[in-house]
């Protein structure tokens, strides 16, 4: 071992002959409770530890050819491909200016997983290189890296989530088609090199225009160049990115545009969606009403048909607009008129003559007052006069004065914080046969990674990070040192439950 | 219950008389203390600090049940080894140009005897392969010999075909001497000095110090989880809670954790660090009173 | 209508506040009046319901509060216990200063319709029983064996 | 996204049937108003058909003496003594019960003689008739160990499997009268019971407290030692406490409930006030309680204290179903800032979810939300609940597998 440890490289007897090693994991036996010093506990012991120092002191032994060749590109934090990439091409990676990428987690797990040999100043990188390089605060955090492990190593597709990318609420009322063109979100993806990236998205399409413009000027620096000659990084690179950021937004946003075109009345052109705000209604009933109506947009009217100016006046004449005097008593009994038809309790009904009507009348009066009258005789009643029979469903609806809300409900409104945000997007381990990156559909969830010593979501950031998620939920991966444990947060409605 | 006989710091001490051969390398990732090296892991195993690997394991990358290098630190067992003088920092890696060239020549001087070397290990595998197969079909001698030449004379070994070893820890440097001292003065962890973690890290040291085990124990809505051995072997018997002697606890908190603990069995540990610098433990087991 | 005339009818008085021991409780002059409240609940619980021995109250200074000592059973030891109600909060503190006296503690929340949930707690490490055969809920267990006993 | 609503799991054995809950009339001449006192900060209903009511139709409330419905009893050893099905109770508690009793009187006021007059009456052995009761078939039912009510329920009222003769102990003469303190003589007006049941008992109106007898075991000799029919000294008659959410509930909600405080019947504000002022959240918590109500579930604190949460959710109530769900409540305005009621940290969360899975339960965040306009002045009535929302959040925590994501914490927004 010391040996080992002196010149960790393994001599080429021994790595040739790990290329028929075993894969197999031994399996742990049953634990004690209490130590006991025996020494057959001793050697159990003894045995278990063997095992595991057997699996932890193994290295990575790969044959060359199996390995795809790459380099760190520390300025961008990105990992560019020198040999064509393996399998995990489908779900991994992205290609801009004709070059192959590797996000910096990606090509860490890669490494690990012993599919990928990364370069820096033509010395292979080693596993603790990669942790110490490729991850950071500012970039991918440790704890941020250990949850997308553990999702890879579970099989999942684990992208990075990318605000800007998802649609707008706006949008997804609309429900309009995607534009997922390759290149654009490729593009997209290079320009949030951490998955931690400012979000931007609840805003309205005209606002949204502005502020991403205004993003692009702050690229970070380290955006990818597109020229192979870097050039002087503050000035030339944010340049460059802008270029390929004005096509990015444009492909990205235009449904949005197409939305504003739409909303303006009489373009008669497209797949109709009407702006009701600005459609015109008349409004007869108000005194300070226009004295003729806006003719009607032509456009909303079938072919051949056409309307002209019309003129109120002759039309609000033959409507008699006088209020209807009553007194204060006739209003009253109006009033109770319209709330309860007496003709329709039973009891009443039951009654033959005006005599037992009105002893009716005096029992009900009775009683009434037998109600105490601490509880009867406030300002502050009680919900339900128990007196009066109801059915169970009846009070249930009485007594529901609590309004229910939802989980999005005023959440478009929230700010987005900046110490929570959704890192990535997850899709199912059954979905990679046919995984395609550039058309990934929708996740089966999205991760916002937490430190166990950290705060629990409280609801703003609940409602706020749902918001954004739209209907993809929403999972907290807690992560306490080693551990990993996974929290969603639903909205729940508790059905109404009677029984009579 | 007593405490074991040994004491786990007095052997951490004795060891580091002995040399500093047992001195740790951490490096920092993202500002969390990271062990390395394979003999590093050991030595902490062997002071009963377990820390939590991290890393996927070489030979069975694709699982999450049993995880390898690298092993990640608790604050508290990093500040045991730094109290006793028992890490080092890792120098980070050599960046110097000159330095470079000299290693990149190295490392492809190595390739290259590697090369050579296990061309020779795959011709001596096919020979024996055929030696092998050629005696259990009782074939001539004389065709032996021509099938050992025409194969020594038509192999060849692909760089292709070359075994690699991806490092896990980095390899050729080690750590320098005035590392120590560094990790005293600069050490870039540095505990906030909350109450909360004061008492987390007091309680720690007076149960390692016991000869307990310890892990995290979020899961189990504690601090640590305490096991009586090398938790290889044996089940954890306490979930200790940490926390100060004065700081309010709501009650529905105490019955719940209480309440996990019996579900689980195991015993709920309250732990206060006392003025005198003892601590103080209140086992909190189910009464068995519905 | 004589059903509620009955209920404004005052009715005789509460048994709790004759009862000789709420009346010691009270005499002891610590706490308010929910905390006297639940260690009467908690008595009652023990002496009326569980039928522990030598159930007395006593009162703790330090945390102002009724404390009771009982035993199981006779010639059981002695345990001192806190009754506290549950919305409120304690601190390790008072937890060990109820140990102190230096019997093991039973610490008794009391909920807000009399629900009593015990919590049993002792100074120092008390390493938890092997498990036995299958996991399976103590009490849920018992409760069957006295359901059978019915 | 909408968390599934898992189906409440039923109860393998059900002892009892449904009564609706309260305050389902079915006829006019059925009234129904209860008392309950605010002794102590918690308000204790003390009239036996209050009792049984209030429980038996919506589980409000739980017995002081018992674990869940009210039906503690002086013995958990019952004999058939001369026909009669009687609690036996050894001589040692009756002296103890007898002390009791004499403090009592004491207490009332009563000069050392009438006391002892009183004790004396009280001590003389009954002479019971054979078989003195005109039901034969009380004794032969099978008493439940646990606790047999002995006055507290009639069989009319009975529901659970607790058909233990309650009137088999038929009062031989009732000319005692011990008013004084002893719950003896509140039971002369339940015979104007509110209970719908009580029609078809014939004895009603002859009923006489159940608590008056008790066999005593002198226990002189060894075994079966001498046996003698006594008066109780002293009722320990079952209390209900209702947890303040619940009063408030049945006073402000449902209209049937009085809460006096030192004899004085309060108003529904007053109440409130006062309810605030003994708990500072009862707004918030008394908000969550009322919407679960309004949708028909049944809300347990009580229970909720064992497994560390605010409210345990029944359909039905509790004997017909389990838990299902474990409600922490929480308060949040309308900016949805503002300071917690319980602050949660990931170890409180795994801890709580761990529990509840465990139990087959789930974890249900409730948060309460107030108006961020809302004055202290608003709060000061009950009218403020209809500006108050409630979120309700299925709060989950998936082990390690994603794709057993079930630690789900349901939101619940008042």
């Amino acid at each position: 071992m010391g040996d080992r440890e002196k010149r960790p490289n393994r001599h080429p007897c021994e790595l040739f002959a790990a290329r028929s090693r075993s894969h197999k994991i031994p399996a742990r036996g049953q634990k004690d409770f209490y130590p006991d010093d025996s020494e057959e506990q001793r050697q159990r012991l003894q045995q278990s530890l063997d095992e595991h120092w057997n699996l932890i002191a193994e290295e990575r032994v790969e044959r060359l050819g199996n390995l795809v060749k790459a380099t760190w590109v520390p300025r961008d934090q990105i990992v560019e491909l020198q040999t064509p990439a393996g399998k995990f091409w489908q779900t991994m990676g992205f290609s801009a200016e004709g070059k192959q990428y590797l996000l910096p987690e990606e090509a860490l797990y890669l490494m690990e997983c012993g599919n990928l040999l990364v370069f820096h100043q033509d010395l292979p990188l080693s596993i603790q290189d990669g942790y110490e390089m490729f991850l950071s605060s500012d970039a991918v955090s440790l704890q941020q890296y250990q949850v997308f492990g553990h999702l890879k190593r579970l099989g999942y597709v684990v992208h990075r989530f990318d605000p800007s990318s998802e649609p707008s609420s706006y949008v997804r009322q609309l429900n309009l088609p995607q534009s997922r063109e390759r290149g654009g979100r490729q593009l997209k993806r290079k320009r949030s090199p951490s998955p931690t990236p400012t979000c931007s998205h609840t805003k309205t399409p005209g606002e949204s225009l502005a502020e991403k413009m205004e993003d692009d000027d702050k690229l970070p620096e380290s955006h990818l160049m597109t020229s192979a000659e870097p050039p002087e990084p503050q000035t030339a690179s944010p340049h460059s990115a802008a270029k390929g950021q004005a096509r990015t937004w444009w492909m990205m946003d235009a449904p949005e545009l197409e939305v504003d075109k739409r909303s303006s009345p009489g373009s008669p052109s497209g797949r109709l969606r009407w702006n009701f705000s600005t459609i015109p209604f008349p409004d007869l009933g108000s005194t300070s009403r226009p004295r003729c109506m806006v003719p009607v947009d032509p456009s909303l009217l079938p072919r051949d048909v056409t309307v002209g100016v019309c003129d109120l006046d002759s039309w609000m004449r033959k409507i008699n607009l006088r209020k209807v005097k009553m007194s204060v008593k006739e209003q009253q009994r109006e009033k109770r008129r319209r709330r309860w038809d007496v003709n329709k309790d039973r009891e009443v009904q039951r009654c033959r003559n005006w005599a037992e009507y009105h002893e009716l009348l005096a029992r009900r009066q009775a009683k009434r007052q037998g109600r105490p009258a601490h509880l009867w005789n406030r300002e502050v009643k009680p919900l339900h006069d128990p007196t009066q029979p109801i059915s169970t469903a009846e009070l249930l609806e009485k007594i529901s004065v609590v309004k229910s809300t939802n989980l999005l409900e005023g959440a478009s409104w929230l700010k987005c914080s900046e110490e929570w945000r959704i890192c990535f997007n997850v899709y199912q381990p059954d979905s990679v046969a046919d995984f395609k990156k550039s058309n990934p559909g929708k996740p089966y969830s999205r991760m916002c990674v937490c430190s166990f010593d950290g705060p629990v979501p409280d609801l703003r950031v609940i409602k706020q990070l749902a918001f954004q998620s739209g209907d993809v939920p929403i999972v907290y991966a807690v992560v306490d040192h080693g551990d990993i444990s996974f929290y969603t947060f639903k909205d729940f409605q508790l059905p109404k439950d009677v029984y009579a | 219950m007593e405490a074991p006989p040994c004491s786990q710091v007095e052997e951490l001490q004795q060891e580091q008389e002995h040399g500093s051969s047992l001195v740790v390398g951490l490096s920092l990732c993202d500002s969390a203390p990271l062990l390395w090296r394979f003999q590093d892991l050991k030595t902490v195993r062997s002071n009963s600090l377990v820390g939590a690997l991290l890393g996927s394991l070489p030979r069975t990358p694709r699982q999450n049940i049993r995880l390898g290098r690298p092993l990640l630190l608790m604050p508290e067992e990093e500040r045991v080894l730094r109290e006793h003088h028992g890490a080092a920092a890792l120098s980070a890696r050599n960046q110097d140009a000159a330095g470079a060239a000299q290693l990149r020549q190295r490392y492809e001087e190595e390739q290259q005897r590697s090369l050579e070397e296990q061309s020779i290990l795959a011709l001596e595998d096919r020979k024996s392969a055929l030696l092998r197969a050629m005696t259990s079909s009782s074939g001539s001698d004389e065709a032996l010999q021509c099938r050992l030449l025409a194969l020594e004379q038509n192999f060849s070994f692909p760089r292709s075909a070359l075994a690699v070893q991806l490092s896990t820890a980095r390899a050729g440097l080690s750590h320098c001497q005035e590392a120590r001292a560094f990790l005293e003065a600069d050490w870039p962890i540095r505990e906030q000095d909350s109450s909360r973690r004061d008492a987390r890290y007091q309680v720690f040291r007076d149960l390692w110090g016991r000869g307990f085990f310890l892990t995290s124990a979020g899961k189990f809505g504690g601090d640590f989880l305490v096991y009586p051995g090398d938790p290889l072997r044996f089940h954890a018997h306490f979930i200790a809670v940490c926390l100060t002697l004065d700081e309010s606890i709501c009650m529905l908190d105490v019955l719940s954790v209480a309440r996990l603990g019996s579900n689980v069995k195991k015993t709920v540990l309250l732990c206060s660090p006392a003025p005198d610098g003892s601590v103080h433990y209140t086992s909190l087991q189910w009464s068995g009173m519905m | 209508m004589s059903g509620a005339k009955a209920s404004e009818k005052a009715p005789s008085a509460n048994w709790i506040l004759q009862h000789p021991t709420y009346q010691q409780m009270k005499e002891l002059n610590v706490g308010e009046s929910e905390q006297i409240h639940a260690a009467f609940l908690v008595y009652m619980d023990l002496t009326e319901v569980r039928r522990w021995k030598e159930v007395s109250c006593v009162k703790s200074l330090d945390l102002q509060v009724v404390l009771l000592e009982a035993k199981e059973k006779d010639g059981a030891p002695v345990h001192t216990v806190l009754p506290l109600p549950v919305h409120q909060s304690l601190c390790h503190q008072s937890i060990r200063q109820v140990l102190d006296r230096g019997f093991p503690m039973l610490l008794c929340a009391v909920a807000s319709d009399s629900t009593l949930v015990y919590q049993r707690m002792t100074d120092g490490l008390v390493t938890p029983d092997p498990p036995v055969g299958p996991f399976e809920d103590a009490g849920r267990r018992q409760h069957r064996k006295r359901r059978q006993h019915r | 996204m909408q968390a599934e609503f898992r189906p409440p799991r039923r109860r393998t054995r059900v002892y009892e049937d449904y009564e609706a809950p309260l305050p389902l009339i079915r006829n006019q001449q059925e009234r129904k108003h209860y008392r309950g006192e605010l002794v102590h900060q918690q308000v204790l209903v003390c009239h036996p058909d209050h009792i049984q009511s209030i429980y038996n139709q919506g589980y409000f409330g739980k017995g002081v003496l018992s674990r869940a419905r009210p039906n503690h009893s002086i013995s958990d050893q019952w004999e058939q003594h001369k026909g009669l099905l009687l609690p036996v109770v050894s001589q040692s508690r009756y002296v103890e019960l007898l002390r009791w009793a004499e403090a009592d009187l004491s207490s009332q006021g009563l000069d050392e003689e009438a006391v002892s007059q009183t004790l004396l009456a009280l001590t003389e052995t009954v002479e019971v008739e054979e078989g003195g009761g005109e039901e034969a078939n009380g004794p032969k039912e099978e008493v439940p160990g646990g606790g047999a009510c002995v006055q507290m329920k009639r069989p009319g009222a009975e529901s659970e499997a607790q058909p233990e003769a309650k009137r088999s102990c038929r009062p031989v003469s009732q000319n005692l009268n011990l008013d004084s303190g002893s719950e003896l003589a509140s039971d002369s007006s339940s015979d104007s019971g509110p209970d719908p049941a009580s029609d078809s008992d014939p004895g009603s109106g002859l009923l006489v407290p159940g608590p008056g007898y008790v066999l005593v075991d002198s226990g002189s000799q060894e075994g079966g030692g001498v046996r003698e029919v006594r008066r109780s000294p002293l009722a320990l008659t079952e209390y209900l406490q209702l947890s303040l959410e619940e009063a408030f509930f049945l006073v402000y909600s449902l209209g049937v409930l009085s809460v006096y405080l030192q004899q004085e019947p309060l108003s529904v504000v007053e109440v409130w006030r006062k309810f605030r002022s003994l708990r500072p959240n009862f707004i918030s918590s008394y908000c969550a309680y009322h919407h679960f109500r309004s949708k028909g579930w049944v809300p347990k604190g009580g229970g909720g204290a064992k497994y560390g949460v605010d409210l345990m959710l029944y359909r039905k109530g509790p004997p017909f179903y389990h838990a299902s769900y474990s409600v922490v409540v929480e308060r949040t305005d309308e900016t949805l800032g503002g300071a917690a009621l319980r602050p949660f940290s990931w170890r409180s969360l795994a801890t709580l979810s761990r529990i509840t899975a465990s139990v087959s339960k789930e974890l249900m965040l409730c948060y309460i939300i107030y108006p961020a306009d809302q004055s202290e002045d608003d709060l000061d009535s009950p009218v403020c609940l209809s500006r108050l929302k409630v979120q309700r959040e299925a709060g989950g925590h998936a082990s390690s597998k994603l794709q057993e994501l079930h630690v789900q914490l349901m939101l619940s927004c008042v």
